[in-house]
């Protein structure tokens, strides 16, 4: 058989929640194997499997035709199966090489050599086209070079079969390409691959097969050149799925946030946003592409007060915020949609109903005279509850024991409830399902139309070209662009993120 | 229902088996582990004298607890509930000495000035924390020892002439009273356990009734949600520690208006402060919770000196028991693991 | 006094005070790095200082000149098996690293002083005739200057501290060992996935840092207070938790931070004798250590990150 | 619980017993602190065994404090125990005392170190400064170098009649030697002693007194410690309270004795015989063989000379021909004839 990973009737259960239910993987040497679902579906789980870090219920698992029993990642990593995963594993305080060779340590004399190790890193890194610094601290790095060590990590391990776990999330267009091309390369040095990923274009430019799971069961596998988008799409999810968000025509009005010349410094004294020039009017959407790290956190935290501005002006309604406390800008009608959730929208050790209340706990009626209202406070987080599609047992469960989705709609509905002029969503699907992106883009429409500015960041240009009605795109801390969405590509945005002008990225993308 | 019921199972079991492995320690040294028991059941509860003295031992327990809990409740570690404790009993005797007024006023006087004594030396390692980031644990432990010495260093030179004890209080500043203690056979039961009562109350009250409350919680929780949510980070840091210092510096006053009456220059610690960490812990840092762990304690620890003279078991006996039920409480997890598998077993 | 007499006084003096400060210091840094927070290192210098004074009284005669040595080898094997108790409560049985701690120090005193009645039928031991005595370190005394500055009337237990931080920076920062552990103290996940065991560095985290506490209380009797009793140990493993802290969690930090704080002591007690010093009241040279190490943190160290995992569970599969 | 609390109070107000017993408190040291609570043991053991009495209820016992807030339930506790004479020893106890006093007037009591001024309480004292003059004496006919170290606790009256004795001393043996005097500021911190104690022999000290309790400890260790390294040098440390030769064979010079042994066991005969001083000051000094200094060590140089010099002072003092100063305020009047 030419089959190298077969993974035969897998069944993982979480404490009675059936996570994998006899799912069947068959990889074939050589070939890219996709594996597409939904949220939740289960594929990091099936993938954990064949990791050795969760051992299955049920079910066998056989390499090169032999059966085994992956216990731990030791085993995995013995019989050449290494993986990439969705959030990664990184030690962050550590160097390049040494998050590689962690485990696998190059000693002499019970030391470890790392220039021994740093040469060997060097040399696969050569070998398969991945640029990184054996030196450089992995918190100083970019996430494409971040997911690189990881690739290498396996590579180091002399992994014969590679996983990835959504490797392209959080990749900006132009690390996609090269990211495609290093699996290519893998694949012809006789590597074979399995490929997470909701990105169907990416499968059908780069897979051979695809497995299609949903709601842990497997729903089978096709041939990626017996197929299309469309019919992946709608194996996935069960039903027919249109692509494209359905909005009207935008009617800005005046100018709500105005940004001039504003320079932030991160921690190490650079200016990472740079001289940024931005405005955003009632009932548009602006949305805001770059690369991670281009400053557009800073840029948020900024106008948000989150983080002290060093320069420049913040304008809202024409109303001077610059380094304002977060409490007076939030009351000045900011709402804040945060990059993450966990970090800064919520307290997941609060009932959701305290949350529902995390910035007017102080205001009538949830509080008089510095006493709170219980009463009051969990009545208004049942009517949000419901109103926004909140899944939870009840007002009073912490938020912690939310899915993603549901804090995510729990915060989207408080901030909106706040009735704010502009709505700063960052990345607010990230990770999310398609209904649950689904029905937040509405919202966000919703409130556009309801003439309200609506400023919008994601690292998705699929969710920035289909919800915005106008696109700024940072790059180096400043705005280096302004584009209609209908009249771009995402090739066009792909290079003006990666620091080309206007007229060079046209030409590139036109050519 | 099942899961609360547990909940309250949990510490209950956590004390049976403290004081199992207790009984196997005695049974395993020689010692006669009835007469032990006996002896401590009649040294906290035999009579009521002793019951008096379990009640003024909880007292300052119970404030002590509070101090840590509240503290933690922030997120903050409270090692400095010693030194706290120690300069709110000195500035209440200081009062209690050094002013002529009537009672109405005294008494409040001293207690506020415990209060306040507490909550400054508290104020410097939030101030530090919030301020430069300095560990709170590292600048509390070292608050501890100034305390102790610049306590000594004022009740020598500044309150006395160069004497180890101050003055008793005046009346018009004690919190004894002749009625308790005539109710308990003359014990040093005073009117303190009422404000360590209030002080649960209070504690209860600020933390899950108040907006202060909720702030502190949310920053206890989660620092970054609660700067996004517009509350003052530095500000609540410094608040927690303030009113943990205050709770601490009554704990002080307990002492130095109740069951002592004076104040003493000291050789060491006397560890009220570091008890409290144990009753903050054992009480799950609740006010309730600190509450009941008070009182085992005081018993515990009242009883205890009845035990060498009835039974000739050694009195440490009582602090293994205390620090087997500390491990057993914080090793709630695998005993809930039990108690899930045994309920389930039930239902089947 | 001239300088050069002060330290000759100062450093041995404060060496000496710095010793078990660093031993203890440095198990904690193994036990933090591995991600388990441990602030039952003074109950484990108890569980030390007591099972070294125990075995020095009963052994002094077979063993003479050799006792004190042997002593600390007991007291560091009793103090790794008492860690084993914190080890199982915060890995095992998923404790809050905090209470689990705070149980250990209970649970040392009492148990130690309950012993020590239960052996001897006194409240504490007598004194050890074979403590670590005053030497002069052979050939390094001969030095000019320095030689008499710090090698004469020293202890060996001072240099041996220093040496061993050496060796654990050595371990933590330059073997595979060290790697790991660091790497489950910042990363459990990462580490897992990299096919260590997260459960088993973490255990040996704490086993070591028992042993370490075990010396330093060891060491501290015998070098120090010379027997146990209900005030040998008053609070030198919060110091040492201090020094950890104060030292970045670095083996030399710490070790550094330790002899700070020696100085600071050794200043305090030397200080009324010094003549700018003398007109002092001497409050002010009591709470001098306590003092300048709030300083020194608040003006250059600043703040001090620990690491990212240390006070968490570990749970497989979490996320 | 009601019921029996009656029964004891009734017992222990019946006070028509045949037997007598006494029992003591001690502070947080224990009785092996090697100080005055070991001290006020071994009297209490000496005058139970001469009196036929057994260790328990109805003879004679003691009970150990965990902390200060436990003296006063502990007192109380043996007087409801039905001791008929309960100590306190320590003047940390005063308060405590004084306190149960009052409330248990049937019984009697008696402080160490310290005044209460209750009918039933009686007050133990001691010229301290006494046994600390024949100490300074002895200090200063050692010392080569003259230059002389005072160890300290914790200030306090207690100590200041030590410090104020001992400097007195040293003074009328050998005017020109000086004394170094520091407080190590803690009565259980053996480490401190050490330090100051290291501190001191390096700049030159030769011979140092200690009245510190526990911190004298590490006084011991370092005079050890120097003599095993050096046994050429001479290096000399004197013990306080009971006689310390046992810390240093090589090293103790001397101890300046303060017998609350004797104290503890002549008060409670007085208790028993029915002449209980209540409500006096029961002062002990070298005429009432309350103080007092230990023997010479045999190693040192001139063992004679000491001894006699030691012997003229005391006839003096006893005499009252020399009264020594027990406040540094007297000692700046002192002048030795
Ligand atoms: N450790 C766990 N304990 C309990 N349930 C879990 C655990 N891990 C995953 N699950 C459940 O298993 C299901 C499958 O999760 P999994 O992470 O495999 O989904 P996925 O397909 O990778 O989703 P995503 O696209 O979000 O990465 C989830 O719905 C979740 O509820
Ligand atoms: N370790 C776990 N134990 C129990 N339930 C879990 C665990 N991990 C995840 N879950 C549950 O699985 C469900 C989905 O989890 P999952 O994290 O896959 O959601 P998600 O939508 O992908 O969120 P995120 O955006 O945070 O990745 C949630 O209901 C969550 O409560
Ligand atoms: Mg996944
Ligand atoms: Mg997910």
């Amino acid at each position: 058989m030419d089959f190298v990973i077969e993974m035969l009737n897998i069944r993982k259960e979480f404490g009675g929640f059936v996570a994998n239910d006899n799912i069947t993987l068959q990889l074939k040497k050589g070939e890219i194997h996709a594996l597409l679902g939904e949220n939740g579906a289960g594929k990091s789980t099936l993938m954990n499997v064949l990791f050795g870090l969760y051992q299955p219920e049920q079910g066998e698992i056989r390499v090169k035709g032999n059966p085994v029993n992956i216990t731990n990642p030791n085993i995995a990593n013995d019989l050449g199966i290494g993986m990439v995963h969705q959030h990664f594993m990184l030690v962050d305080t550590f160097t390049v090489t040494e998050n590689i060779i962690l485990g696998r340590e190059v000693t002499t004399g019970g030391r470890i050599d790392l220039k021994k190790a740093e040469k060997e890193v060097r040399e696969i890194s050569e070998r398969y086209g991945l640029a990184v610094d054996p030196q450089a601290k992995i918190s100083d790095i970019s996430v494409g070079m971040q997911q690189r060590v990881e690739i290498l990590k396996t590579l180091y391990r002399g992994a014969e079969i590679v996983i990835f776990d959504e490797p392209s999330a959080v990749l900006t267009p132009q690390e996609i390409k090269e990211l495609i091309q290093i699996m290519k390369t893998l694949i012809k040095e006789g590597k074979s691959i399995i490929l997470i990923t909701h990105k169907l274009k990416e499968i059908m430019e780069v897979a051979d097969r695809c497995t299609v799971i949903r709601k842990g069961k497997g729903i089978g596998t096709v041939n990626i050149s017996e197929t299309n988008p469309n019919e992946l799409a709608s194996l996935m999810v069960g039903r027919e799925v249109t692509f494209k968000t359905e909005k009207a025509e935008a009617k800005p009005q005046q100018d709500v946030l105005d940004v001039q010349d504003l320079v932030v410094k991160d921690p190490r004294g650079i200016n990472i946003v740079n001289g940024l020039n931005l405005t955003v009017k009632a009932g548009e959407i602006v949305g805001i592409a770059g690369i991670d790290g281009n400053g557009q956190t800073e840029f948020i935290e900024a106008i948000t007060g989150l983080r002290k501005a060093e320069n420049g002006s913040i304008k809202l309604n024409g109303k001077e915020l610059i380094n304002h406390t977060p409490r007076k800008i939030t009351e000045s009608g900011v709402g804040h949609i945060p990059q993450d959730r966990h970090k800064h929208g919520l307290v997941l050790n609060f009932p959701i109903g305290e949350n529902m209340v995390l910035q007017t706990y102080n205001k009538k009626p949830f509080s008089k005279s510095g006493v709170l209202n219980f009463k009051e406070i969990y009545k208004k987080a049942r009517t949000l509850i419901s109103e926004f599609d909140v899944r939870t047992p009840s007002e009073y469960t912490l938020a912690r024991a939310l899915s993603g989705g549901n804090q995510q709609k729990a915060i989207i509905g408080r901030e909106i409830d706040r009735d704010p002029d502009l709505l700063i969503a960052a990345q607010p699907t990230r990770g999310l399902d398609v209904g649950a992106i689904e029905f937040i883009h509405k919202r966000l429409i919703e409130q556009r139309d309801h003439g309200k500015a609506v400023l919008l960041i994601s690292f998705e240009l699929d969710e920035i070209l289909n919800v915005s009605d106008r696109i700024a795109v940072i790059y180096e801390g400043k705005i280096v662009a302004i584009v209609n969405p209908k009249e771009t590509s995402e090739q066009e945005l792909g290079l003006l993120m990666a620091g080309s002008n206007r007229k060079e990225a046209g030409e590139h993308s036109n050519a | 229902m099942l899961k609360r019921f547990n909940s309250i199972l949990t510490p209950i079991i956590a004390v049976l088996l403290g004081i199992i492995v207790g009984t196997i320690i005695m049974v395993v040294s020689g010692y006669d582990a009835l007469a032990a028991f006996t002896a401590l059941w009649n040294g906290a509860f035999g009579d009521s004298y002793y019951f008096g003295e379990v009640i003024r031992q909880v007292t300052p327990y119970i404030l002590a607890g509070l101090a840590v809990a509240f503290a933690f409740r922030v997120g903050l570690f409270n090692i400095g509930v010693e030194g706290q404790f120690l300069v709110g009993w000195l500035a209440a005797v200081w009062v209690g000495v050094a002013f002529d007024l009537p009672k109405i006023i005294h008494l409040p006087l001293a207690i506020l000035a415990s209060m306040a004594a507490g909550a400054l030396w508290a104020f410097i390692p939030g101030l530090l924390k919030a301020r430069f980031r300095v560990h709170e644990v590292i600048v509390t432990i070292m608050m501890n020892y100034v305390a102790l010495h610049v306590s000594n260093y004022i009740i020598k030179n500044i309150i006395t002439d160069n004497k180890d004890k101050t003055d008793m209080i005046k009346e018009t500043a004690t919190l004894r009273s002749d009625w308790l203690q005539s109710i308990t056979d003359y014990s040093r039961l005073h009117w303190g356990i009422v404000i360590a009562i209030i002080g649960c109350i209070v504690m209860w009250f600020l933390l899950e009734r108040t907006t202060r409350g909720f702030e502190l919680r949310a920053v206890g929780f989660n620092q970054h949600a609660a700067h996004y949510a517009g509350m003052n980070v530095n500000k609540n840091i410094i608040l927690s520690m303030v009113i943990a210092g205050a709770f601490a510096g009554l704990a002080g006053a307990m002492e130095g208006l109740g069951t002592f009456g004076y104040a003493t220059v000291k050789g060491g610690f006397t560890g009220v402060g570091f008890d409290g960490i144990a009753v903050a812990l054992l009480g799950a840092n609740t006010s309730l919770g600190v509450f009941f762990s008070a009182l085992l304690f005081g018993a515990l620890k009242v009883g205890a000196l009845n035990m060498p003279l009835e039974a000739g078991v050694p009195n440490e006996l009582v602090d293994i028991i205390i620090a087997l039920i500390v491990f057993f409480v914080a090793s709630s997890y695998i005993i809930r693991v039990f108690l899930d598998r045994f309920s389930k077993k039930e239902v089947k | 006094m001239s300088l050069m007499e002060i330290l000759i006084i100062v450093v041995p003096s404060t060496l000496l005070w710095a010793a078990p400060l660093v031993f203890t210091a440095l198990g904690g840094i193994f036990s933090e790095r591995s991600g388990v927070v441990n602030i039952g290192l003074e109950g484990l210098m108890v569980i030390g200082a007591f099972t070294a004074i125990v075995f020095n009284l009963t052994f002094v005669d077979t063993f003479g000149s050799l006792t004190p040595w042997l002593a600390i080898l007991v007291a560091m094997v009793a103090g790794a098996i008492f860690s084993l108790l914190h080890a199982v409560a915060a890995i095992t049985f998923r404790a809050d690293h905090t209470v689990s701690g705070v149980a250990i120090n209970l649970l040392a005193t009492g148990l130690t002083l309950f012993l020590v009645k239960l052996i001897y039928d006194k409240g504490e031991t007598d004194i050890i005739s074979e403590g670590f005595n005053k030497i002069d370190i052979p050939v390094l005394k001969d030095i000019p200057i320095i030689g008499e500055i710090f090698f004469q009337n020293t202890y060996w237990t001072s240099f041996l501290a220093i040496i061993v931080a050496i060796i654990v920076w050595y371990v933590v920062f330059k073997t595979p060992f060290g790697l790991r552990l660091r790497s489950v103290g910042e990363h459990p996940m990462a580490a897992d996935t990299m096919g260590i065991n997260v459960t088993k560095m973490r255990y040996l985290g704490v086993i070591i840092s028992g042993a370490l506490g075990g010396i330093g209380g060891g060491v501290y009797a015998q070098s120090i207070t010379s027997n146990f009793s209900h005030s040998t140990i008053s609070g030198q493993g919060f110091m040492a938790i201090a020094a950890m802290i104060f030292g970045k969690w670095h083996p030399l930090g710490a070790m550094g931070a330790a002899i700070f704080f020696g100085f600071a002591q050794s200043i305090s007690i030397i200080g009324s004798s010094l003549p700018f010093l003398k007109e002092i009241p001497n409050v002010y040279l009591l709470i001098a250590p306590y003092v300048l190490t709030v300083l020194a943190l608040t003006g250059f160290i600043g703040r001090a990150d620990a690491p990212k995992a240390s006070g968490t569970h570990y749970i497989k599969g979490s996320r | 619980a009601c019921g029996k609390s009656d029964n004891k109070s009734e017992t222990s107000n019946g006070g028509d017993k045949d037997t007598f017993s006494v029992a003591m408190v001690t502070d947080v040291g224990g009785v092996d602190d090697k100080s005055f609570n070991q001290s006020a043991w071994e009297g209490l053991q000496k005058f139970g065994k001469d009196n036929g009495m057994e260790k328990g209820k109805g003879g004679y016992d003691y009970v150990q404090s965990k902390s200060d807030a436990d003296y006063a339930t502990n007192l109380n506790t043996l007087a409801r125990q039905d001791f008929d004479l309960v100590f306190g020893i320590g003047f940390l106890m005063q308060g405590a005392v004084d306190e149960i006093a009052k409330q248990q007037k049937d019984h009697h009591f008696a402080i160490v170190d310290s005044e209460v001024k209750e009918p039933n309480v009686a007050s133990i004292l001691f010229k301290e400064q006494e046994a600390s003059f024949l100490a300074g004496v002895a200090a200063a006919m050692t010392t080569k170098s003259n230059k002389i170290g005072f160890i300290g606790g914790i200030e306090g009256a207690v100590i200041e009649r030590f410090e104020a004795g001992f400097v007195a001393g040293v003074k009328a043996a050998k005017p020109e030697a000086t004394v170094d005097i520091q407080y190590a500021g803690a009565f259980d911190k053996a480490e401190l002693g050490q330090s100051i104690a290291s501190k001191m022999y390096s700049s030159g000290a030769d011979v140092i007194f200690h009245a510190a309790g526990g911190t004298g400890v590490g006084l011991f260790k370092e005079a050890n410690d120097r003599k095993k390294k050096d046994p050429s040098r001479e290096i000399w440390a004197i013990g306080v309270d009971s006689d310390q030769a046992n810390m240093g064979p090589d090293v103790v010079l001397t101890s300046a004795l303060k017998r609350v042994d004797n104290a503890v066991i002549d008060v409670s005969t007085k208790a028993k015989d029915g002449n209980f001083p209540g409500g006096k000051i029961a002062l002990y000094g070298l005429a009432e063989d309350g103080v007092g200094l230990a023997p010479i060590n045999s190693k040192a140089p001139n063992k004679s000379a000491i001894e006699t010099a030691v012997k003229d002072w005391t006839d003096k003092i006893k005499s009252g021909s020399v009264k020594v100063p027990g406040t540094r305020a007297e000692l700046k009047t002192f002048s030795a004839k």
